[in-house]
């Protein structure tokens, strides 16, 4: 069957990047994510949602600090 | 598994060499994938008698058997053995198998590449295992050989071990490089990414893994190599070093690698829950986002293994909220898995049996990791029986029984005979008591203060420890009656039918059983 | 059918994948090198340090703990000429360490410095230590080898003690040639 | 289908039984320690421990049910649903609030165990193979502790005492109500100092120091035994720690009986020994320390511990055999004892080697030669 691309924007992959970080992801949702060219795309956001988790960690740690002087 | 006649379907082809140089010249994905399962076994029950020599001098205080010297080989060698030459061979062994029959493909990507990275094996352990009689002895200092005491105060054969462990990394980064170039290029048409089978999904994640990991530890036993013969000092604080260099590096390989002896596991249990349950997998996508989000996270949690080593506060916390994340997807899995038997119509055969014991026991080894990535309650539990019941709980029942239960699965499908259903449900019930009387006290000696690695304890550990000790004895023999099952099943078991299972679906469950020896010469049509 | 030529191109490529993680396990160590300046772990404090007049905090003192401990290989005596010493932060204090070559032969000894707690590393300011070079002893040799250092005044307030560790190792297989020439 | 449903049923009574066994104090949980820190993680462990075994009742009661409610010998017919969205998240959703309400106490209790900071006592700690050696910074007492099990208890060749392989000939003593800290560090490979009452555990690496501390609060006086904790050589498991917590009064009597201990020890190596003297006390310590590597009769241990009977340096170079003892011998397993054993003792173990096992060279080396020796 033919798919047309959805042309999905960016706000959907990464949507779909962060359900991935916890895995959790529908039938449907999926088949959007592995249409064809979206793959580049893909790999693309979640190293930089990668990037964001890690700096997100360390905020928190941060804020769990005492503050130092 | 030798497969008798050429199938209907094989046009001509020549069937297996005869004698030994089918063995050792084959580039055949089934006859390797068979080889490397009798080598991991055998590894199996090499580092098994290792395991019965320590749990044997642990079954009473007061040095019995052995010195404390050979008790640090033992535990070190029992490591290396089990982690590099039992598990992963087992995993690999079964991809080789099933990989390219679920993908559609006629064989591996690089058939002799896949010879050359099983024959390395052989050698590699040959080496490892040959210092035993040398005059130095066998590497002591733990399967993590810390620096210093891997390099500076190491014994003689510490170059042997070196160049063991380099010749297990070339042949697991061969193997995963094949399994990859399998996958991406010689699928089916119509099997698309979303519709490969799970097992097939954890293994393309997992050779992502070796490749990225096993060249970093190549990296730090050269570093190794370097410090002792060549001069240099990366963990030599004498020469501007820094021992905890050296935990670093080894632990930034160590924890994608206890990913990597897990996630096959994952898939097989995933393939054999729904089976027998006679439901599809639940939340397919589910799973598979899960793993990938496992296999990454696993690459910023290694500091977890070195809570005590002495680290910033900063980085103790973000380590410690990492390794909390993981529990997560691998939570969802769980989940997916009791999703999958719910409502189903099950039957409890002997892989359902393992299955079922692999996500209970696994289970309750997560909850122990889960309390291991407390940090300030891991400075109790760091280096006791704790952490060595926790490790146990996920690799024994873990990785072990899935490798256990996929042998039970897929055995009809390879030597075209049922095995014996009442032998195999015996072989459960014994593994599945052996295992737990074993390893369930660790955790109580664990938390009652018996540091790890220790050739002898004080009194107030004895009871458990004897415990302990019996279930090893009772785990280790049930072993011996698993080959008993599998000679059985080969020469002699009821005639398979190409489906085997009632439940199964799944493009190697379209091949005769036993498969021939080339399968999907021409690719099938996947609808 | 399987194409040859794509399963070439996707092996070549792992493998390269392979060899850059192995590039970058031994990346990871100028890399830890780094970290660790930043982060102070292990007292891995910048070296010399040019001299800053800084407003001395009369109001506070911090006690600093200097301590010689020695490496199996080493066996030299070596020690602290004064193990506790109280100063304002800010003020430039001069240390000595001592040591002696009991040994019959030449050696060159290299000091690692370690201070705890860590958040206290980048404070530290040295202009001069025993431990920023090698130093060689001849055979039945002794000298007091010195250090100039001060704890500059944005020390947390929390702080009170800082102890600085040095640890004496055998350097001589690692000597560099001008450290040897000194020695003859 | 019965002696299945049976036997799981009983293994899972089993396992949920012992878990309940962990309220009785059988040896089976951890120590609730002494410190308040220590309590603080013995809640934080209690407390994971229970939501696991939450979690786990209802994920496994979920399980159990399913495998005698769904069977196909009971007739049920498979669903073939195969995913929900909602339940999934829910799943995700619920374990990170868990592991967000973990996470607070957790961080709370790491932020204060990492604070050493005003503390009234300060002790250096290095690891040894096989031994610790503790610094008493400003007090001008430092000492060896060793294993005083013997190795006839270890061998069974006698009887294994209460506090089999978890005692030392010289105990560490600390004052209680005070912030005692530790500067932790190793002179050889990585150690680790872990006392279970005080949860402290810290590893001694060459090269760093790490720093604890631990705040014994008053009414615990008692001794508290521990062990090494990582992987260090053969006798990893043969260098136990014993604290022994006192009021602040017997710490400072205790300090002053350490010095005079000390000037002692000075004192008597200047005075002369008979030759019976030194061959007991010889004897004493050569078993202590010696006899572990170098063989209980002298005879030595394969190519790497040399033996004592007919060694050439033993019967002609004393001056030799003196240098040993107080340098050790660089690049081998023989450390050097010069801190490790009072003047008097080096005279007496060496006059003991010389003179037993058929090394009768007649004479004796006395205290004094050690001091000339030291300088």
């Amino acid at each position: 069957m033919q798919r047309q691309n959805i042309g999905l924007g960016l706000w959907k992959f990464l949507q779909s990047v962060i359900a991935a970080l916890v895995g959790v992801q529908s039938q449907n949702k999926r088949q959007q994510d592995f249409a064809g060219d979206n793959l580049l795309r893909i790999i693309g956001i979640s190293l930089v949602a990668a990037v964001v988790l890690i700096l997100v960690i360390l905020m928190m740690v941060n804020m769990a600090l005492p503050d130092p002087s | 598994m030798t497969t008798t006649t050429a199938a209907h379907d094989d046009h001509g082809h020549h069937g297996p060499a005869k004698g030994i140089m089918r063995w050792i010249l084959t580039t055949n994905h089934k006859d390797i994938g068979t080889m490397y399962l009798w080598f991991s076994f055998i590894m199996l029950l090499t580092g098994g008698v290792m395991a019965l020599i320590i749990r044997a001098e642990l079954f009473q205080p007061g040095m019995q058997l052995i010195e404390p010297e050979f008790f640090n080989q033992m535990t070190t060698m029992h490591g290396l053995i089990m982690v590099f030459g039992a598990i992963m061979p087992a995993f690999v062994g079964l991809a080789n198998w099933m990989v390219p029959m679920m993908v559609g493909a006629p064989d591996m990507a690089l058939p002799r590449m896949n010879n050359l990275s099983f024959w390395i094996l052989p050698f590699a352990f040959g080496m490892l295992l040959l210092t035993l009689f040398s005059e130095a002895g066998a590497p002591n200092f733990g399967w993590t050989f810390y620096a210093p005491l891997s390099t500076t105060y190491a014994p003689s054969s510490v170059t042997y071990f070196i160049f063991g462990v380099h010749l297990m990394g070339i042949s697991s980064i061969m193997g995963a490089i094949n399994i990859v170039a399998t996958i991406l290029n010689m699928r089916a048409p119509g099997m698309t990414y979303m519709k490969m089978p799970l097992f097939v999904w954890t293994w393309f994640i997992t050779a992502y893994l070796l490749i990225a990991v096993m060249p970093v530890l190549a990296g730090v036993v050269t570093m190794m190599l370097m410090d002792i013969h060549f001069g240099t000092s990366f963990f030599n604080a004498a020469g501007g070093g820094d021992p905890v260099l050296f935990q670093h590096l080894f632990w930034f390989f160590g924890h994608p690698e206890v990913y990597i002896m897990i996630l096959p596991a994952f898939g097989i249990v995933s393939h054999i829950i729904p089976t027998f349950s006679r439901k599809p997998l639940f939340g397919y996508s589910s799973m598979v986002y899960a793993t990938a989000s496992i296999a990454f996270l696993s690459f910023i949690v290694w500091a977890h293994h070195m809570f005590t080593v002495g680290l910033p506060l900063v980085t103790e916390l973000f380590f410690m909220y990492a390794t909390m994340v993981i529990a997560i997807p691998t939570g969802v899995k769980v989940f997916n898995w009791v999703s999958t038997m719910f409502q189903g119509s099950l039957t409890f055969e002997t892989p359902m049996l393992f299955a079922i014991a692999f996500v209970i026991l696994f289970t309750i080894g997560g909850f122990s990791g889960l309390m291991l990535a407390i940090a300030p309650a891991d400075f109790q539990y760091h280096d006791t029986y704790f952490v060595v019941a926790h490790f146990h709980y996920v690799l024994v029942p873990g990785a072990l029984f899935a490798i256990i239960a996929g042998v039970y699965f897929w055995l009809p499908k390879w030597c075209g005979n049922y095995y014996d259903e009442f032998l195999g449900k015996l072989h459960f019930w014994l593994s599945f008591i052996g295992v737990n009387i074993t390893f369930f006290p660790m955790h109580f000696i664990g938390l009652a203060g018996m540091p790890r690695r220790i050739p002898d304890y004080a009194l107030q550990f004895a009871d458990f420890n004897a415990v302990a000790s019996v279930g090893a004895f009772i785990f280790g023999f049930s072993q011996l009656l698993f080959l008993y099952i599998v000679i059985k099943t080969i020469r002699s078991g009821k005639q398979a039918t190409p489906e085997v299972w009632e439940g199964a679906d799944g493009l190697e469950w379209t091949l005769p059983s036993p498969a021939p020896y080339h399968s999907f010469s021409e690719p099938p049509q996947v609808k | 059918m399987s194409s040859k030529p794509n399963v070439a191109k996707s092996a070549i490529k792992h493998l390269f994948v392979a060899l850059a993680m192995f590039g970058f396990g031994f990346a990871l160590v100028p890399l830890y090198d780094v970290f660790c300046e930043i982060t102070g772990l292990n007292g891995k404090v910048t070296g010399t340090v040019e001299k800053v007049d800084y407003t001395v905090d009369t109001s506070r003192t911090v006690t600093v703990q200097l301590l010689a401990s020695k490496n199996a290989e080493m066996p030299w005596r070596f020690m602290a000429l004064q193990e506790q010493i109280d100063l304002h932060p800010g003020e430039w204090k001069q240390i000595g360490f001592w040591a002696s070559n009991t040994t019959a032969s030449d050696m060159v000894s290299q000091a690692v410095p370690s201070i705890t707690p860590a958040r206290a590393a980048e404070y530290v300011q040295k202009t001069e230590c025993f431990c920023f070079q090698q130093q060689p002893l001849a055979a039945g040799e002794s000298k007091q080898m010195n250090m100039v250092f001060t704890i500059s005044p944005e020390l947390p307030e929390d702080i009170q003690t800082v102890s600085m560790v040095y640890t004496l190792f055998d350097s001589t297989e690692f000597a560099d040639p001008e450290t040897v020439a000194k020695l003859n | 289908m019965k002696i299945r449903t049976w036997l799981s049923l009983s293994s899972i009574a089993l396992l949920l039984s012992l878990s309940s066994i962990v309220k009785a104090e059988w040896g089976v949980n951890m120590t609730e320690g002494v410190t308040e820190i220590s309590q603080s993680i013995y809640d934080l462990h209690m407390l994971i421990f229970w939501i696991c075994v939450g979690i786990g009742v209802v994920v496994f009661g979920v399980m159990f049910y399913v495998m005698f409610k769904h069977r196909k010998s009971k007739g049920a017919v498979a669903a073939q649903f195969d995913e929900s969205v909602t339940l999934e998240w829910l799943w995700t959703v619920i374990p990170t609030i868990i592991l967000i309400a973990m996470a607070v106490p957790a961080t709370k209790t790491l932020v204060e165990m990492y604070d050493a900071s005003d503390a009234q006592v300060d002790i250096k700690i290095t690891g040894y193979q096989w031994k610790w050696q503790y610094d008493y910074l400003g007090e001008d007492v430092s000492f060896f502790s060793n294993l005083s099990t013997s190795r006839d208890a270890v061998y069974n060749k006698e009887e294994k005492g209460e506090n089999y392989l978890l005692e030392v000939d010289k105990e560490v003593v600390i004052p209680t109500g005070q912030k005692v800290r530790f500067l932790i560090t190793s002179n050889d490979v990585i150690h680790a100092w872990w006392v279970p009452e005080f949860a402290v555990k810290k590893d001694a690496i060459p090269g760093y120091v790490n720093e604890s501390w631990v705040n014994v609060p008053v009414g615990q006086e008692g001794v508290y035994r521990g062990q090494c904790a990582e992987l260090c050589g053969v006798d990893h498991g043969f260098m136990p720690i014993v604290v022994r917590a006192v009021s602040q009064s017997d710490y400072a009597t205790w300090l002053d009986e350490q010095r005079a201990e000390k000037e002692a020890a000075a004192l008597a190596a200047l005075g002369d020994y008979s030759f019976d003297e030194l061959m007991t006390t010889g004897a004493e310590v050569y078993a202590g320390r010696c006899a572990a590597c170098h063989g209980q009769n002298g005879e030595g241990m394969g190519s790497m511990f040399p033996p004592m009977v007919g060694s050439d340096i033993v019967l002609n170079d004393v001056d030799k055999h003196i240098d040993i003892l107080i340098n050790g011998v660089a690049g081998s397993a023989m450390q050097s004892f010069a801190e490790q054993l009072t003047d008097v003792e080096i005279a007496a173990v060496i006059t003991y080697e010389r003179n037993a096992w058929g090394n009768d060279t007649g004479d004796i080396v006395t205290p004094r030669d050690i001091i000339d020796a030291r300088q």
